[in-house]
Parts: structure tokens; sequence; C-alpha cells
């Protein structure tokens, strides 16, 4: 089948004489985000010296930077779902009214006579799913703009969970499920190997099944996508269920880090932490690309501020005035012109990056 | 004729992106009262000197002189505001706005500040009708067919340009009459002394209204010639830097329509609000050319078809069973497929690699359990880079990065890519170069060898003729009479499209 | 005919008659002119807050620093009125030039560093909320006899409506931004960004100082709405507004503008914001639900709302189009 | 007899037991109760009093958000008659004939009493962390005020690490985790000084999980009263809370029904602040509340 004309061949390698292949490479897309968290952590280490120190106590891990990491948990749970969801253009704000029904039905069923772990467990990660289709159902197939779509659940869904738990915090003694959120394994505390587990798995299942590059495709053009004949309805009802489910794994873990479920508090606002992170890893609100690992950075970035603001002892009322200003910072830092303009102000430091 | 004035002159223009040099040192000669052709195969740089002459890129180095000063335009406001006019390749206009608005952008009529809507809605009106389009202008401009847009798109153009008016692929969705109206306009304003540059791939048309050429290749001046100095075979050459292999004009197709069985049957197809009552018939390894004006209802019968809109009557057969469409992934799972017309919105997927672009549609079928290993994705583009010659550094590239017609090209792959027993094409050539149109048309031919059965919605009638082996003539959404054999010549169906 | 482009208006408008007329038809007092100017009245800073997020969201973009905004410009008022002595006018004249240079970085940000609006307006909030916590954490009350005129200020209407000062803002307000999204260059621009700000670009539009204007103005009117809200509250409090642009965003988008922009009418937000109320006030009037109850009712509302709206205005224009078609 | 209550909201167990009890009061004496959820936004509870006007209730109870920015609508509610009760919260008017009467504990005192109480315990010498509430909430800033009028008379107590957890058990433990890391593992902290309970149940879980002992190796004071403290109080977990009654409705139904009757001597403040309660009853309190 493959005809080749004589003189094809030259011709074509004088028409990609100019181009110079290979340019722009993606690693750069990480470089600045890491940047950011490294600087971060450097602030730390000035505010308290012994920051980096860990030691090990009981069998586990024991540090500042293992809190960070133990933190960052729920929200990097919520992030790995919201990366979906804004990669097709979506956006979910249900995710923390969603971790707060998780927390309280599990709570609630821990509190019946011995249930086994694994049922709390699967009954809980049903309702994300749950909780997740009906936002999916509503933007893919009733065509509901997301913000809003999802913002009905945001409301009425942590309604349903203060109607589970009657408005209270309910407590529960069960130190199998406490074990979720403050148990350890290996070293390191349960919630890390959660995200871990739940990034590797996402990972496989988008990267090495075509799942993660429809997505991509759906959020760039979606109808292009339909007419070259990808699902693109089914595939947002995907990433909104996953981002439920994950949603519902965070829920369990703030639960069972209190051992209790907070209706009320769980989640509150995590919503905006998650994209927030989303949007620090470099992803576009309006769909395209999307990278798990840069939002999880996203979410590290996030927990060392706030654990650098608890740290330096500065009053509380200006923890939003310093959160307000790092994230304009880093945001400014991934911005070519920006870096630009600091570059031709700062000549040493272009001289230092030409070298 | 007076001696013609210098209005606009690019010296020594280089434009670069990453990975690219898109443009080396580039003059350009503009004459008042002129039209001047800028010519190149896809990907020579010709929409991008466009762009860094009306300000819409900024430019690597190099200068620019307007009526003999240097100057430089910081967007296209400004270039606009100086007398340079310019309707880009793709259109560029508002889907959301109305046509009046999009038409007067930036130059409403306006009383005490206000803009005044029912005057303008007027003005547009008229407008329009220097180009025979009588349409609702207060509808948005989504309504509209591409067609449409880009003649609204010239009007706009050709409202507001004062010294210089700059076309980049004007005609590239237009049929013969329009051109022919648009040509008149053109006229009318080189005898106003407006200099014109127009970008087109097609030959006759260069030949029809240009005074003067300059060619690119490969980011470089090749020369700036008269018209009427340059055969077409040079300007070729010039274009190629190579001689084109000339067609062999064969009529194979028909031979093998006539004893094949029939694949597609479409038996009074209707779609509410835009299709009656079209019948046709599509034979294994034939192709069928649909011919008719702007919204004929050519591009809808591909719709209908590939399962975009939902019949509301009639009844398709593909090879021999009824078929129920919901979603074009139903049609692609029977083994069709449609590159659709609009290449920005229904067809690229920009930020995506070339290579993912193209094999997504095979990916599709498989389903996404069943992921094609890098390594063949890799194998697939390079193939089809290297067979339909798309200029690019890697298969990794953006597609949104390439020129107009290497984006055409990719997508023309994707559907190659996986084989389809009908291949729906809507205006594949727009917008290709003729080196490549040669090896389209080619393709299409040994396509048809092969087996796979083809419809083909045209403007270009010869393209029509030249592989078809059936036109379907569309007139308001009807069939109005099928051509074979040799009646189907391009006189012929002109007479029907005009006639019915 | 009709013109279809109104149709969700009208449709709106039509539910949101529906839902009064049920109220009505339930509780005493409710179909009455005292709870119709009440609508107006307390949710005066939301009208106008919504009317500067149509604006943004029209042109494509967001605002999330609105809320914040509100309660930075209360603080303000709440410090320069109560302990610096200005007269409020002059802390008007300060605040809202103010915010409109707040919303123009935060424009620049958007447009010169290509940062997306909705992580820019969100460190908005941030900041402003940090600098009105910073300003005074505690709520400060506004004692000053120009803020009792205002009170007083206004008309009676029959059966013990009342229209204020801050309704009549909010009127002049609504009026001067339909002139100015409907029949002015810039409303054409800011569609036309919403739109495709490429092509925008290409046709010659001011995307840039369009843009900044865009954020300044939004800023602005949620001043203007941080002073209304000191008028209905008399105090400034920096943890006003909370998550008020959640509202202002669904009212927005309930009155049929889309968040991809380039799309939407003023008037339809208005009547997203009194919808909204509507269900407040319904909610009110019952007085049975139960803090949970409350948020699952309003979710449940909202949601049929905007299914009905969504069904009802695909089915219309269906048979419209069917119905021209066959005419024509 | 239809009374409006206007609720802050639900974002608290306390809350959520304060509005219950206002209902089962409501229900037991036969008054049919228009209650409103305002979800922590005062403008929603302004409109809710004006609904209530509109509705010609016999009598309105408003837990409010904030102290400030009532008079406006006080003064519409007296237009029309309506006698106006404001519970848990202070309101600042200029006039106080604008409400009937106000039901509210002093969150000054409570500051001052469990500092008080802390300070006899340690004899005035104590490093502590505090946990601070929603950053400009009242209950916040005034109980942190009456905590630090007291402090300041002992020059040998001092507050070293002071962050806000937002009122919330998660948030506590979060920020007591980062204190602990700060100050050399907990070993320079003498005593934690939370806000209300829930914080403070959340920080004990992280001193336990430092392998540390609550109550013991870090002094553990609150405000509020939930059954979880008491609990933890009984185990020896936690030291000292001062409580602050939800039971609110009683009170204000028997001064609204004292009013309907023709009774115009009402007191304008009915100080219901709670007692301080130690380890030393927590065991029999916890054992009555949840008997309730
Ligand atoms: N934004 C961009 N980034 C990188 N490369 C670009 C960009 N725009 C254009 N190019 C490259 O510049 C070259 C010239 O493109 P241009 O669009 O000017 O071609 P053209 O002559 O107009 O072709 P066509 O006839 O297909 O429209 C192409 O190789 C293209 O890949
Ligand atoms: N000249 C015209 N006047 C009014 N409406 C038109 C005109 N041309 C196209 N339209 C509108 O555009 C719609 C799309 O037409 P369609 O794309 O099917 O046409 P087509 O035959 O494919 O022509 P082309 O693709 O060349 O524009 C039609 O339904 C019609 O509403
Ligand atoms: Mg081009
Ligand atoms: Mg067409």
């Amino acid at each position: 089948m493959k005809q080749t004309q004589p003189c094809a061949d030259t011709l074509q390698q004088a028409r990609l004489a100019r181009y110079s292949p290979g340019s722009t490479k993606a690693s750069a897309r990480y470089l600045w985000p890491l940047a950011a968290l490294i600087l971060l952590l450097a602030v730390n280490l000035l505010l308290d010296a012994s920051f980096f120190q860990l030691s090990f106590q009981d069998g586990r891990l024991y540090g500042s930077l293992i809190d960070i990491l133990n933190r960052s948990a729920p929200v990097a749970l919520l992030a790995i779902g919201m990366s979906l969801v804004i990669a097709t253009g979506g956006i979910d704000l249900s995710v923390g009214a969603v971790m707060a029904i998780a927390g309280s039905i599990c709570a609630n069923l821990l509190l019946q006579a011995d249930l086994p772990l694994a049922l709390v467990i699967a009954a809980g990660l049903a309702t994300g799913i749950a909780a997740g289709l009906i936002n999916g159902t509503l933007v893919s197939y009733l065509k509901i703009q997301p913000i809003v779509a999802t913002l009905l659940l945001m409301v009425a869904g942590r309604g349903v969970a203060q109607l589970i738990n009657q408005g209270q915090i309910v407590t529960f003694l069960r130190p199998d499920f406490a074990w979720l959120g403050s148990g350890s394994w290996l070293g390191l505390p349960l919630p890390v190997w959660l995200v871990i587990a739940m990034f590797g798995l996402s990972q496989l299942l988008l990267r090495r099944t075509a799942l993660g590059l429809f997505i991509e495709a759906v959020g760039c053009n979606a109808t292009a996508s339909r007419y070259l004949g990808i699902n693109d309805k089914a595939i947002k009802l995907f990433v909104y269920a996953f981002a439920g489910f994950c949603a519902a794994l965070a829920g369990m873990i703030s639960a069972a880090d209190i051992q209790g479920s907070d209706a009320n508090n769980a989640g509150l606002w995590l919503e905006l932490d998650a994209i927030l992170a989303v949007v620090i890893g470099g992803a576009a609100l309006s769909g395209g690309r999307f990278s798990l690992l840069l939002s999880v950075i996203g979410v590290l970035i996030i927990q060392s501020l706030s654990t650098t603001i608890i740290v330096s002892g500065l009053p509380a009322k200006f923890n939003l005035l310093i959160k307000a200003l790092v994230v304009l910072l880093v945001l400014l830092l991934q911005s070519d012109k920006f870096r630009r303009q600091l570059s031709s102000v700062l000549p040493k430091w272009r001289k230092g990056g030409q070298a | 004729m007076t001696t013609p004035s210098l209005v606009l002159e690019l010296k020594q223009v280089c434009k670069h992106f990453p990975g690219v040099k898109a443009l080396q040192n580039v003059d350009l000669r503009l004459f008042a009262g002129e039209v001047h052709a800028l010519l190149g195969e896809n990907g020579a740089g010709k929409s991008t000197l466009i762009k860094v002459m009306t300000g819409a890129l900024a430019k690597s180095s190099g200068d620019i002189y307007f009526n003999g000063q240097q100057c430089h335009f910081a967007s296209p406001a400004a270039a606009q505001r100086a007398g340079i006019s310019t309707v880009y390749q793709e259109v560029n206009l508002l889907p959301n706005l109305s046509v009046a608005q999009n038409l007067f952008l930036g130059h409403e009529p306006r009383r005490f500040g206000l803009i005044q809507h029912k005057k303008m809605q007027q003005q547009a009106q008229q407008l329009l009708l220097r180009f025979k389009l009588n349409i609702d202008v207060t509808a948005p401009l989504a309504q509209y067919s591409v067609a449409v847009q880009q003649l609204i798109a010239i009007a706009r153009g050709v409202a507001m340009s004062a010294k210089v008016l700059v076309l980049d692929e004007p005609t590239a969705s237009l049929d013969s009459s329009e051109v022919q109206m648009l040509f008149d306009v053109m006229r009318q304003l080189r005898e106003q002394g407006v200099a014109i540059v127009f970008i087109t791939h097609f030959l006759e048309q260069v030949y029809q209204i240009s005074d003067r050429i300059t060619v690119l290749r490969n980011g470089s001046k090749v020369g700036e010639y008269l018209t009427a100095d340059l055969p077409r075979s040079q300007l070729i050459e010039a274009m190629l830097g190579k001689e084109l292999q000339q067609l062999t004009q064969q009529q194979a197709a028909t031979a093998v329509a006539k004893q094949a069985e029939p694949l597609l049957v479409l038996q009074q197809i209707s779609v509410k609000g835009s299709l009656s009552d079209i019948s046709l018939t599509v034979a294994k390894g034939q192709a069928v050319g649909l011919a008719g004006l702007l919204g004929s209802g050519r591009t809808e019968v591909c719709r209908a078809v590939y399962g975009v809109d939902v019949l509301s009557g009639g009844e398709i057969q593909f090879g021999g069973k009824t078929l129920t469409l919901q979603q074009p992934a139903d049609a692609i799972k029977a083994g069709i497929a449609l590159c659709p017309e609009e290449r920005k919105t229904e067809g690229i997927i920009g930020p995506l690699s070339i290579r993912e672009n193209i094999m997504l549609a095979l990916q599709a079928r498989r389903g996404w359990w069943r992921y094609l290993p890098v390594k063949q994705q890799q194998q697939l583009a390079a193939f089809y880079i290297d067979k339909l010659q798309i200029a690019t550094p890697d298969a990794d590239k953006p597609i949104e990065q390439l020129s107009g017609g290497n984006q055409q090209k990719v997508i023309l792959a994707r559907w190659l890519a996986i084989n389809p027993q009908l291949l729906i094409l809507d205006e594949p050539t727009r917008g290709i170069d003729i080196g490549a149109h040669a090896e389209i048309v080619l393709l299409i031919k040994s396509l048809c060898q092969q087996g796979m059965s083809l419809l083909v919605t045209s403007s270009e009638l010869e393209e029509l003729v030249a592989f078809a082996g059936k036109v379907v003539v569309l007139r308001d959404r009807q069939k109005v009479t099928e051509l074979s054999g040799d009646n189907m010549t391009a006189q012929h169906i002109m007479q029907a499209i005009a006639e019915g | 005919m009709m013109s279809l482009r109104y149709l969700p208006l009208w449709i709106t408008a039509a539910l949101l008659c529906l839902l009064f007329g049920i109220g009505g038809w339930q509780f005493d007092g409710f179909a009455s002119l005292a709870v119709v100017s009440n609508l107006f009245s307390d949710n005066a800073f939301l009208l106008i807050v919504a009317l500067g997020m149509t604006l943004v969201i029209i042109s494509g973009g967001i605002d999330l620093s609105v809320g914040a905004v509100i309660a930075l410009s209360g603080v303000a008022t709440g410090l320069l009125i109560s302990q610096y002595q200005w007269h409020p006018l002059t802390a008007f004249a300060l605040i809202v030039p103010a915010a409109a240079l707040f919303g123009a970085l935060m424009g620049v940000l958007i447009h010169v560093y290509k940062l997306q609006p909705f992580i820019v307006t969100l460190a908005g909030m941030f900041l402003a909320r940090g600098l009105a916590t910073t300003l005074s954490e505690e709520s400060i009350a506004i004692d000053h006899s120009f803020y009792d005129a205002i009170a007083e200020f206004g008309f009676a209407l029959p059966g013990g409506g009342w229209v204020g000062a801050s309704t009549m803002i909010f009127m002049v307000l609504l009026v001067l931004v339909i002139m100015l999204m409907h029949y002015s260059r810039f409303g054409a621009c800011v569609y036309a960004i919403g739109g495709n700000s490429q092509s925008a670009q290409l046709m010659g539009v001011p995307v840039a100082s369009t843009t900044i204007a865009i954020y300044a103005l939004s800023s602005v009117l949620a001043a203007l709405a941080g002073i209304v809200f000191t008028f209905y509250t008399f105090s400034g409090y920096a943890l006003a507004g909370v998550g008020m642009e959640l509202d202002a965003i669904a009212a927005v988008v309930i009155g049929g503008t889309l968040l991809t922009g380039g799309s939407g009418f003023v008037i339809g937000t208005v009547l997203g914001v009194l919808l909204m109320g509507v269900i407040q006030t319904y909610i009110i009037f019952d007085g049975s639900l139960s803090s949970w109850w409350t948020k699952i009712v309003i979710g449940l509302l909202l949601f049929g709302f905007i299914v009905l709206q969504k069904v009802l205005s695909r089915r219309t224009a269906l048979t419209t189009v069917a119905g021209s078609t066959a005419h024509g | 007899t239809t009374i409006g209550f206007s609720q802050v909201g639900s974002e608290s167990g306390w809350r959520s037991s304060f509005s219950e009890s206002v209902k089962r009061e409501a229900s037991a004496r036969n008054i049919e109760l228009k209650f409103a959820d305002a979800q922590q936004k005062q403008e929603n509870q302004i409109r809710a009093v004006r609904g209530f006007i509109a509705q010609r209730v016999d009598a309105i109870i408003i837990a409010p958000v904030v102290e400030t920015g009532w008079a406006p609508v006080l003064r519409e509610a007296k237009r029309a008659r309506i006698p106006v009760v404001i519970v848990d919260r202070n309101v600042q008017v200029n006039d106080d004939s604008l409400y009937l009467t106000r039901i509210a504990s002093d969150f000054t005192e409570e500051g001052r009493k469990i500092a008080n109480w802390l300070m006899q315990k340690t004899d005035g010498k104590c490093n502590i962390v505090e946990l601070q509430g929603t950053v400009g909430a009242t209950a916040a800033i005034d109980r942190a005020k009456g905590f630090n009028e007291v402090l300041s008379a002992h020059p040998n107590a001092k507050i070293i690490r002071s962050q806000t957890a937002e009122f919330t058990r998660s948030k506590g433990k979060e920020v007591m985790e980062s204190f602990l890391k700060a100050e050399q593992g907990g070993r320079n902290i003498c005593a934690l000084w939370a806000h209300n309970d829930e914080m403070a149940l959340g920080a004990i879980q992280a001193i336990k999980e430092a392998g540390l002992k609550p109550g013991q190796d870090i002094l553990v004071v609150a405000v509020d009263g939930v059954p979880d403290y008491f609990k933890a109080m009984a185990d020896g977990e936690a030291n000292a809370t001062v409580e602050l009654d939800p039971h609110l409705g009683g009170p204000a139904f028997d001064v609204i029904a004292a009013y309907l009757n023709g009774d115009k001597d009402i007191a304008k403040y009915i100080n219901n602040t709670g007692e301080l309660f130690s380890q030393d009853t927590a065991a029999a309190e916890y054992q009555q509340r949840t008997n309730k």
C-alpha cells in the first residue's frame, strides 16, 4: 500500500529542515509546581529547625513531613477525582458534602450491632458512587451546567448527612475502622497508603487503558469526540462517579481519623482546596490534559502552606492573607510571561539560567 | 492605469514558534489597486505571514512599512484602525452573536453612545445583499453553515476595508457561483484602489483574479511574479519544488459500481426541520458525490447517515440490515465513518497530539479497555504522516499547531486508519494544497478499488466528476436528480443544480 | 412570533409566578406587596452582586471574590465611619475606587499573565477576606445619622410594602447595567470575548482593556453591594457574605446565562435571584423544616425548577421549530 | 400561639441540640413554632424575622449569628408590636426597648472561669496552647478576651501557641499535631485551652497519638459541656469545661408567656452562664446527660 515517490524523501527532508523537534518537554510542566513545593518546605525549615526530623515511635514514622503527608490524604483523594472531572471540563462542588454523607453512613452502620468492616466500607463507597452518578446524570444526560448541578448536591448533600446524624457528631468505638484513619503500616500512616494505592490504581486504570485519553479528548472537544465514536456522556458519568468514589474514601478517612462523623463540618469547603490543588498543578478548568501526579503535588503545596502558617505562630487572622499571597505567587511562577519579566528585572538570575 | 503606489511592504520578516521556523526572511510588496495572490503548499507559512502582517502575532524580526512609514501593529485592532481589514483562515467570527452584530462588532451605529440595533440590522441586511444572501440577520451566526459564515466574514472584511483587504482562503468552502460573486466584489474594490491579498489553493481562481503572485515554500519566499507572466506549470513547480504528476483521468470507479450490490440504501429519510424524503443508494466500492448549493442539505444528509441527527422518517439500510442510529458510535460500529466539514469544532481535538488524533477513532472502536500499544500508535502515525505528506516535525505535536491543510490531512488519516465500509467525506479537500489534493483524489480512487464505498460532498464539481461513479444533486434539502455515466459532467451537474 | 432567544426568560418568569402563586395559596400573607417588596430589599445586595457576576460570566469568566469584597467593603465602611469618624459619603468615595483597583488587578492577572479566572478570583477571595479579618475580626457597628436617614428614605406601598433606598439603588444600577450590556459597544465586546476571545481579538476587540474593565466593574458592584449590606445590617463584618459568590453564580445560571460565556441576559439574573428569594421565603413561611430538611428542600426545589426549565424550553423550542418549518 | 424562631444554622452538635430542645419544648407547650435555619448568614436571619413579621406571629426568638446590625429589623418588629427574645448571644443596640429580654451566657465570663480554674490548678505557672474558634466569631473573640484577662494577672503563665481550628474536631486534631511537633513533641506544653469542646476532643486524640497522656501530661480545658467531653473527663483525658446550656427554649417561652399574659416587668438580661465542671463529677454528669 505504501507508494513512495522518487523524490519524496528528500523533499520531506527539505521540508522538515526548519523544524527542531522536542523543544518543549513535558517535564517542564513539573518544574514550577515542584519548585514551589520545595520553596515552601525550605521556609518551614527556616521557621522550625526540627522540621525535617523523622523519628521512629511505636512502629511508625513520626515527624512534620509525615504529618503533611497524612493530613493531605483526604484532599489528595478528592484531587485525584477532581482532576478527572476537571479534565472533562466539569467541576464537582459536591465532594465535601459527599465526604460528610459517606462518613455519616459508615458511622451509623458502625453503631449497629457488629457489622463486618468490609460491609461498612462497601456501603460508604457505594454511597459515594451513587452521589457521583447523580451528579453525572445531571451533567451529561440532563445537560445541567456542572457548577450548578453539583451545587445542588453540595447544599442538599450536607443536609442528608445531617439528617442521618440528626445534626450530632456520631462517635463510634471500632478500632478496626479507626485504623483507616489513624493506623499505620510499614511505618507510614494508613491514609498515606490509601492515597498511594488509589493513585497507583487510577494511574493503571487511566493510562494502561484508553480511558485517560478518552477523558482528555472529551475535555478538549466533546463534539469532535462524539463524532469519532467516543461515548462522551458515559465518560462524563464515569468521572463524576469516580470523583464520588474518591470523596467517599476521603470521607471515611476523616471520620476514622476523629472516630466520629461530623456531618456539619466534615469536608466543609474542601472542594475548593481540591480544585485549587488541581489548578496549582497546572490543569485548565476548561478541560483537557490532566496529570494526577501534578494534582497531588498541588495538594502537598497547599498542605505545606497550612503547616507553615500553623508553625509560623502568626495570629490566625492573617491566615487567609498569607494563603492568598502564596497562591498568587505559585500561580505567577507558572506563567511564562511573569518569569520572563522577572528574569529581565533580575539580570543575575538570567545569567544563572543561561549558564 | 496610473503608476501604482506601494501600500504595504514587509522586509525580511521572520517568525519562530518553539520548534518551528515558520517564516524566514520573507519580503512582500503590496500595491494599491491590485489583487496579490499569496501561494504555497500547506504549512508554507501563508497564514502566519498574514497574522504577523496584521498584528495578530508578534514577529520575531523584520520590518513592516505601511504607506512608506515603518510601523508596528500591536493588535488586529490597531491594524484595523490603520485601514487593514483581514478575514483569517478558519472562520473567526463569533457564533454566539447575531449575524448583524458579527458584521458590525466594533463599528456599531450609535446615537448618544447607545447602539441602534434596528439601524444596524438594516445596514447588515443591505451589506449581505451584495453577496446575494437574504438571511435573518438577527439569528445567531451558529445557525448558518460554514459557507454562509465564510460569506459573512468576507462581507465584514469588505465593509471595513479602507486600504488593504486580506483574505486567507476565503473560497475554501464556497461554490463557484459564490466565488464569482466574491470576485465581482473584489474587482470593484480593486477599482477603488484597495489592495487585496488573496490566499487560495485553487489555481484557476489565481489566474482569474490576481495581478501579482508571491510564492512561499517552507517558510521562505520563492519569488514574486506577475500573474500574466507565469505559466501554471512553473507556478506549481515554484510552490511544490517539483513537478506535479499528471492525474490520469480514468473512469474506473463507474465500471465497478455497475454490478456491485448496494451497501447503503436511504429510503425516504427525513429529519425534522432539515431534510425531507431523500432516497439514495451507494453500492459496494462505489463513490457517490453529493452536489448542491449552499444550504441544499448535503451536510445534513451526511449527518443523518452518521447518526448525528436523528431521523424523523424513513429508513437507513446498511449491508442489507436496517440501521437505527442514535449517535455516531452506532454508525461507526456498523462500519460508517464521517470526516466532518467543520474541522475546528467537529474534527480536530486541538490540544491532543497528531498521533492521538489519528488513533482515537480506531481506539474508540476497540473500546476503552483494549488500549492500542504506544508502539503501534507511533507506527500508525508515522505511516500516515508519510503517506499523506503531513508537514510536522514529529507525531507528538498538538494538532492545533499545524496549518489548516495539514489538520485536514490528519482527520482524513484518522478515518483511513479504521478502514470503514462506508466513508463519508464532507468537503475533504477543503483548504488542501494542490499537491496533496491530487494525492487525496488518487487515494479516494484506490480506496474504491479496494472495495470501500464513499459518499463525498464537494464544492468542486471537477473533483467530484474525477472520482465519483454517481452524483446526487440536492436542492432545498430534497433530491433533484441523479447523474451517472456519460451524463455526469460538471456542465450537467451545474445545470441540474440550477434548474432541477 | 416570540423570539426563541427570550424563551428561557419567559419560562423562568412563569415558573417564578407559579411558585409565588403556590405560596400565596398555601399561606396567609404570602401573596402581599409586603412580601414582594421584601423580596427586593432583602436581596438588594445579592441582586447587585449578581449583576456584576452576570457581566463576568457572559465574558466567559467567573468571579469568586465578590462575597469577600462585600465583607471587605463593609468592614472598611464600618471602620472609616465608626473609628475614624468619616462621613459615609466620603468613605464610599474612597472604597468604590479602591474596589475598582482591586478588580482591575485581578483582570490584569487574568489577561496579561493568562491565569485562570476561577483561581485568580479564588485567591482574590482569600485576599479580600484576609484583609477584612486583618482590619477587624470583630463586627463593627455603624451609628451615624446618615444611616438613620437612609433607613427612613423611601416610600410605602399599599399593603405594608416599602420601597427603600437599597431597592432604589438596585433599580438604578439595573438600568445602567442593562444599558451597558445591551446598548453599548463595551457590552458587545463582553459578549464577543465570551463567545471566543481569540476570534474577538482577531476581529479587533480590545480584549485587554475590556477584560480588565469587566473585573473592575464586578468588584465595584460587589463593593456597592457591600455598602448596601451595611445599610441592611448597620454594621461591617469580616464574615459577611460567606458563600454569596455561589448564590450569585447560581442565580446567574438559573437566569439562563451559560457558564461557558457568550450568552445570557441581565434580566434573567434578576429573575434567578428572585426565584431563590421566593424559595427562601416559602421555607420561612412554612417554618416546619429542620436545619437539614431546609437544605434538602432548597436543593430539591432548585433541582425541580432547573429540570422543569430545561424540559419546558426544549419542548417549546422543538414545537416552534417544527411549526415554523411547516409554515415556511 | 405562634412563635418564630430564627436559628443560626446547624454548624455543630451543640447547635443541633439547641434547636431540638426548643422544638421539643414548643410542642410540649402546644406552641406552633416557625423554625428558620439561617445557615450561618445574618442576611438570612433578617429575612426570616421579616418573614415572621409578615406572617404576624405572636413572638419572635432570635439566636443571632453576630451581635451587630439588629437595630433596623428589631425596630420593624417593635412597630408591628411583636415581642422579640434574644437568646444565646448578645445583640448591640442602643435602645434596649427593642427587645423583650436577652437570655444568654456571658462568653467573657466563661473564659474567665476556665482560666481561673487553670491558674489555680497550675499555680499560675503554665505554657498554654490555644485552639481558637472560627476567626471573627463572637464566641471565640470573647472567650479569648476573658481568658487573657485572667492570664494577664499571672506573669508566669502564657499562651505560647495560638491558632484557629474553626470549632471543629478534625481541625482541632490537625492543629494540635502541629503544635506538638513545634513544641518538642509536646514536652513544652502544660495545658491546652480550646474555645470549644469539639476542638479539644480532636486535640485529645492527637495528644494520645503522640504518646502523651491528655489530662495528665497536658491539661485540657474547654467550654460547652457536650456529652462526649464529659465522657473524656470521666476517662481522665480532659480536665474541665464550662457548660453552655443548650436548653434555652424553656426560659424563652416562659418569658414570652409571661409577657403575653400582661406581665410588663421583665428583666432585660437573664444570665445563664453555666457552671464549671471538672473530672470529679464528670462520670455522674455523663450518665445523666446520656440518659436524657
Ligand atoms: N501556534 C503555533 N505554534 C507552533 N507552530 C505553529 C503555530 N502556528 C503555525 N505553526 C506552524 O507554522 C507553519 C506555517 O503554518 P501556516 O498556518 O502559516 O501555514 P499555511 O501556509 O497557512 O498553510 P495552509 O495552507 O495549510 O493553511 C506550520 O508548519 C505550522 O505547523
Ligand atoms: N443561503 C442560505 N440562506 C439561508 N440559510 C442557509 C443558506 N445556506 C445555508 N443555510 C443554512 O445552513 C444550514 C446548513 O446547511 P447544510 O450545511 O446542510 O448545507 P450544505 O448543502 O452542506 O451546504 P454547505 O455545506 O456548502 O454550506 C441550512 O439548514 C440552512 O438553515
Ligand atoms: Mg493557512
Ligand atoms: Mg456542507
